[in-house]
């Protein structure tokens, strides 16, 4: 589950993390008012679950409350990176010599927690991992013991800091450390990490992505959740139980299974088509979840056509095949379906779907051809 | 032969009174499984299809000598589930439970580890060695024995390979879910070195996925320990940066998991890597047809 | 560092952890009116640093706010077992059914924390441990994965509780863990844990020893200390920065390190005497700290004898030699001294006790066997 | 011949620039110890002794090859030195810090020991193999070369015991404080197995005291493994129960700990206990005596 800046940030400040003194607010007014309360010299940030907001005018800098004013206007009720802003926190401005990064994240090979940090603060982490992998400097920790000291300090020398800063960063790499534990984050960073042109440290913004799984047992942030900022159909997907990622091609896909899934998405590609999204029904699903799950695909004003991909175990490829035609008779349909049923009574599947307009595949590769010929005929249309 | 269950394994099914717990052990007792007890909090006394009950794992294996357990206890009570297990002297903990927080499988790994157990999962589909046991929810219909030792992260893919196999002629020593989590007890790694030491494994096929480092790590290992042939194939290059596959592992993240990457790495180890899953299961065939003739 | 009741109830009660309604007194107007608030039946528990309180009076039934008035007019400001009662708790009376033991400890040998159960509760759990250890069933915890529940579920079995009350126990259990964890205790024990006639669980007394090592970073926990209840020489001691216990001899010693002192007081007892006192000045004690000592074991009335016993190393023989010169010149030493000095600067230390009236021994067994004589001829004067 | 140190130890001082450290580093000099580097935070890059001081204990092993650290560090960063050392190659980290948290301990251990390192302490003297090198904090003079492999867990007691013997003519292969706390690192037991197999200690001496069954179980070591004669002494027995006796370990509690216990677990094994410290060290002298005739 991602979380917005200004929730990340005050849950990091409850560990001792410094930041610059700032307010969240929802109308231009409130955002002056609040600039002026903060010195008139203020960055009016959106709040949305979006990275590269700062590209996409999502970050700016006023040197007045009215300036602050005009910056909120510009952002509040708009859409930015495809996210409606709703909020904007309004920081001090700080004075910066260098931009650091701070994060945690899990290492899978190892098992634990690395804690990472870089000299090269401020840009996108994925970007400098590409670009300049050896920029990057980790440390893995022990679960019990915790992030040591000792490798905290030697974070802070490899990113350049020295003297004070060095416990200074110290601190709050292990305020970091103890928040993704307690927050059970499966990613928690602060970037930049400003060093003020006094040498002090501050935190000048921090992203939380906190483990789906562990949600029940965290109702606090749980409560976090800002559905507004998600994607209505994987919103509705979550709602009903199934996995679904939208994605920019053309042919709708529902599959059981994640591997599967992406098997099929990959095919689609290989054969000349690109995947509309990504949607795993699982491996027990029921039929109203199948039939969401159909409605989801075809309300996306992408689809030009559909490739059922079903693997029957615990699951019937009858009841599959039966949900389809149920939508079919119902009209809902407004674009041509493929369908390749294997496993448990995927004849009887067959069977149901003999005298349709639904196209039956026996490979998967055959279902991808098809979907991708009949999309792009829809396409001429 | 195969590796990790076989006709001498002693099943325990923890949470067999529940609902998945109580059908999958109809499911395997039908394969021909030797399931010889269940747990139940406050169950302990009755009887599921016929195999006892017992309140925790320590009586059970004490009563039973049960050596493997496959764990069908709900997400947040499954990490306990998972060590009780390691505590009673269990070998080989399957771990069905998909939706467990990976910061307690941090936690739980390294408790197994240090008590020397085996786990397979968490979010697993378990293993199967075709006419022998299958500690598992896999259709078992799709299975033939055979000398193939597949390995897999999806348990969708281990069906699906195992079907395009069996129906090319080519039957499995064991196939093996590693589970698609983040952090999964036995690795690739640790699965091709007991298909690498069993004798009736002939040739290896192993399923990835975008996400983390496991294939680049088999891939070493293939390339140190691995002599007999191994297949791969690897799911998700068309997924995007940043997005979980279904599978909460299945993400790519700073500078990690990308298909290619992983396809790279293991073709340098001189593993076949197959575009599709069609062309990965012919190219298994043919190397069983040619370690035949 | 010891703590009372009350202050490891209120510890274990902000975990969940379930206890009768109560409330501190200080006068025993306010244990009747506390009394009548709790609905007149009562118990009435002196808090008081101090072991078997309920024999020794400490602890009394009260069936009415009267009744609770005339048992804290018992106690208040009065003595029991050498501690002085300045409050109360007054505890609503819970209808038991059993009490059970629960407790962790660390268990040394296998490095981590153990969760003790016993159904034989509300007695010392030492004398369970002696009488009939089989009673007290113990866990060995994970310290990375804590207190597991099918470990407490088990203790549960094991102490006779079913049905719900397993899982309350398991709740109880892991609070307690954690507790423990939380306030570096060496000891945290709940005695009797109830089971009420209706079968709920109910704490009825807490015991929390912190360890000494930890109050540097629990100041909350070190607040909680009550100087009051210490014995005046050992906050003396502890004061100084010297390890001393007092014991019922005759024999004062003075010794640099546990185990020479340990050694030095069984030699005392071998020889037909007892140690007044454990006193260990440590490895590398200042003047001040060896005067200070020294003062202590003089200001004991049971102390007959004194027995100076030091392996000089970073510690100089004559510094100690010069302190006790200085206390004979000042004429505050009362009772024959005994001194055996080794190693560094020895012979100088035994060169500045030429001449005065102390008494040089040159094994650790000839000084006790003096030190045992002059006490008796001590006595008989 | 000796254990854990000797003239091959390539020894590192943890906070070589604080009193103690300095203090020490100069005695362990005189005695001929090979300190080949420390460690001082924000210190890096000065000598102290003629000693180069680093800022981290991976940067002192890389350039001098330390093998064996000693710790001065305060209490609160005492276990972050130690878990330092661990993760940077030390085979041995001798802690004489006293007052650490014993929770902390817990944690320290599991970590050392899953490294693969030895700690002795904290809260110990070290350790001197007479005449070849000291790392710990004991009066090097009154200790001898010679056959007794002395282990203990008090430090005044182990300098009292080499006095008496080298009194006695009869000289020690190595002296072990494994120190006074709950928790530490090496037990008594893996000390007498490294005694045991030490082919330069013919007798072995063991002060013990009172708390905890460190003394017990290596009377049950003794029993199984030890063919070379062990003589024990047991200091507290006049110690009360519940009340710690200097040592945060010397403590009677829950049924544990008391020295007639571990006397007769001791005696039980065929360890000769004395009852005093001279009788302890006349015993050992005669063995030595028996054992050359």
């Amino acid at each position: 589950m991602n979380t917005h800046e200004y929730q990340a940030r005050e849950i990091l400040a409850g560990y001792g993390v410094p930041f610059p003194p700032a307010k969240l607010a929802f109308t231009a007014a409130e955002v002056e008012r609040v600039a002026r309360e903060l010195g008139g010299h203020v960055f009016v940030k959106a709040q949305i679950h979006a990275g590269g907001r700062g590209k996409a005018g999502g970050i700016k800098r006023a040197d007045s409350p009215e300036e602050a004013r005009e910056a909120a206007l510009a952002m509040l009720g708009r859409t930015i990176r495809d996210r409606m802003v709703r909020k904007v926190l309004v920081v001090q401005a700080v004075y910066l010599a260098r931009e650091l990064y701070l994060g945690a994240v899990l290492d899978r090979s190892l098992q634990t927690v690395t804690v990472m940090a870089s000299a090269q603060g401020g840009v996108d982490i994925e970007q400098v991992a590409e670009a300049a992998p050896e920029a990057i400097v980790r440390v893995s920790t022990d679960p019990l013991y915790g992030l040591a000291d000792y490798q905290a300090r030697s974070l802070a020398r490899a990113v350049g800091l020295s003297g004070e800063q060095v416990q200074a960063f110290r601190d709050i790499a292990q305020a970091l450390y103890r928040a993704f534990w307690d927050c059970d984050a499966t990613l928690l960073e602060i970037n930049p990490l400003g060093v003020t042109t006094t040498g002090a440290l501050v935190a000048l913004d921090a992203k939380l992505v906190i483990d789906d799984n562990a949600l029940f047992r965290r109702p606090g942030l749980a409560a976090l959740r800002d559905v507004e900022q998600e994607d209505p159909a994987e919103v509705e997907a979550q709602r009903v139980g199934v996995q679904y990622v939208r994605l920019a091609g053309q042919i709708g896909c529902m599959v059981n299974g994640a591997g599967l899934a992406m098997a099929t998405m990959d095919t689609i590609h290989l054969v000349g088509g690109e995947p509309a999204n990504f949607l795993d029904i699982g491996g027990g699903a029921r039929s109203d979840q199948i039939d969401a799950a159909l409605r989801i695909i075809l309300r996306d004003p992408h689809v030009r056509a559909m490739l059922i991909n079903i693997f029957g175990g615990i699951i019937r490829c009858d009841m599959v095949a039966q949900a389809l035609v149920n939508l079919l008779a119902q009209g809902e349909v407004r674009v041509p379906v493929v369908v390749r049923l294997v496993g448990t009574k995927a004849a009887e599947g067959r069977a149901l779907l003999a005298g349709t307009s639904v196209h039956i595949a026996d490979s998967m590769v055959e279902a991808a051809q098809m979907a991708v010929a009949l999309a792009a005929g829809e396409d001429q249309r | 032969m195969s590796i990790l269950v076989d006709k001498h394994s002693r099943v325990l099914v923890q949470n067999i009174t529940g609902r998945e717990g109580s059908h999958q052990t109809r499911q395997m007792l039908a394969y021909g499984t030797n399931i010889v007890a269940g747990t139940g909090v406050g169950k302990g006394g009755r009887t599921v299809e016929g195999v006892p009950v017992f309140e925790s794992v320590e009586e059970a294996v004490q009563a039973t000598g049960a050596n493997v357990s496959i764990v069908f206890v709900p997400a947040p009570f499954a990490p306990d589930a998972i060590v009780e297990a390691a505590d009673s002297g269990v070998e080989l903990i399957v771990c069905i439970t998909e939706g467990i927080p990976v910061l307690d499988m941090v936690k739980v790994c390294a408790h197994v580890r240090a008590k020397g157990a085996r786990l397979l999962g968490p979010n697993c589909p378990g293993v199967i060695s075709p006419g022998l046991s299958k500690v598992g929810i896999m259709p078992a219909d799709v299975f033939t024995p055979g000398p193939v030792g597949l390995v897999s992260r999806s348990g969708t893919l281990t069906y699906e390979v195992a079907a395009q196999l069996t129906a090319l002629g080519v039957g499995q020593s064991s196939c093996v879910g590693i589970g698609g989590d983040p952090i999964v007890g036995m690795s690739f790694t640790d699965i091709l070195g007991l298909f690498e030491a069993d004798p009736a494994t002939e040739v290896i096929a192993m399923i990835g996925e975008i996400g983390g480092t496991a294939e680049e790590e088999a891939a070493a290992f293939v390339g140190e320990r691995v002599t007999k042939p191994v297949v791969a194939f690897v799911a998700g290059k068309t997924a995007p940066r940043g997005r979980r596959m279904g599978h909460a592992g299945a993400i790519v993240s700073v500078g990690q998991g990308t298909a290619e990457g992983k396809i790279a790495a293991l073709r340098e180890a001189g593993v076949l890597v197959g575009e599709t899953l069609e062309k990965t299961t012919e190219a298994v065939a043919a190397l069983v047809a040619g370690s035949r003739r």
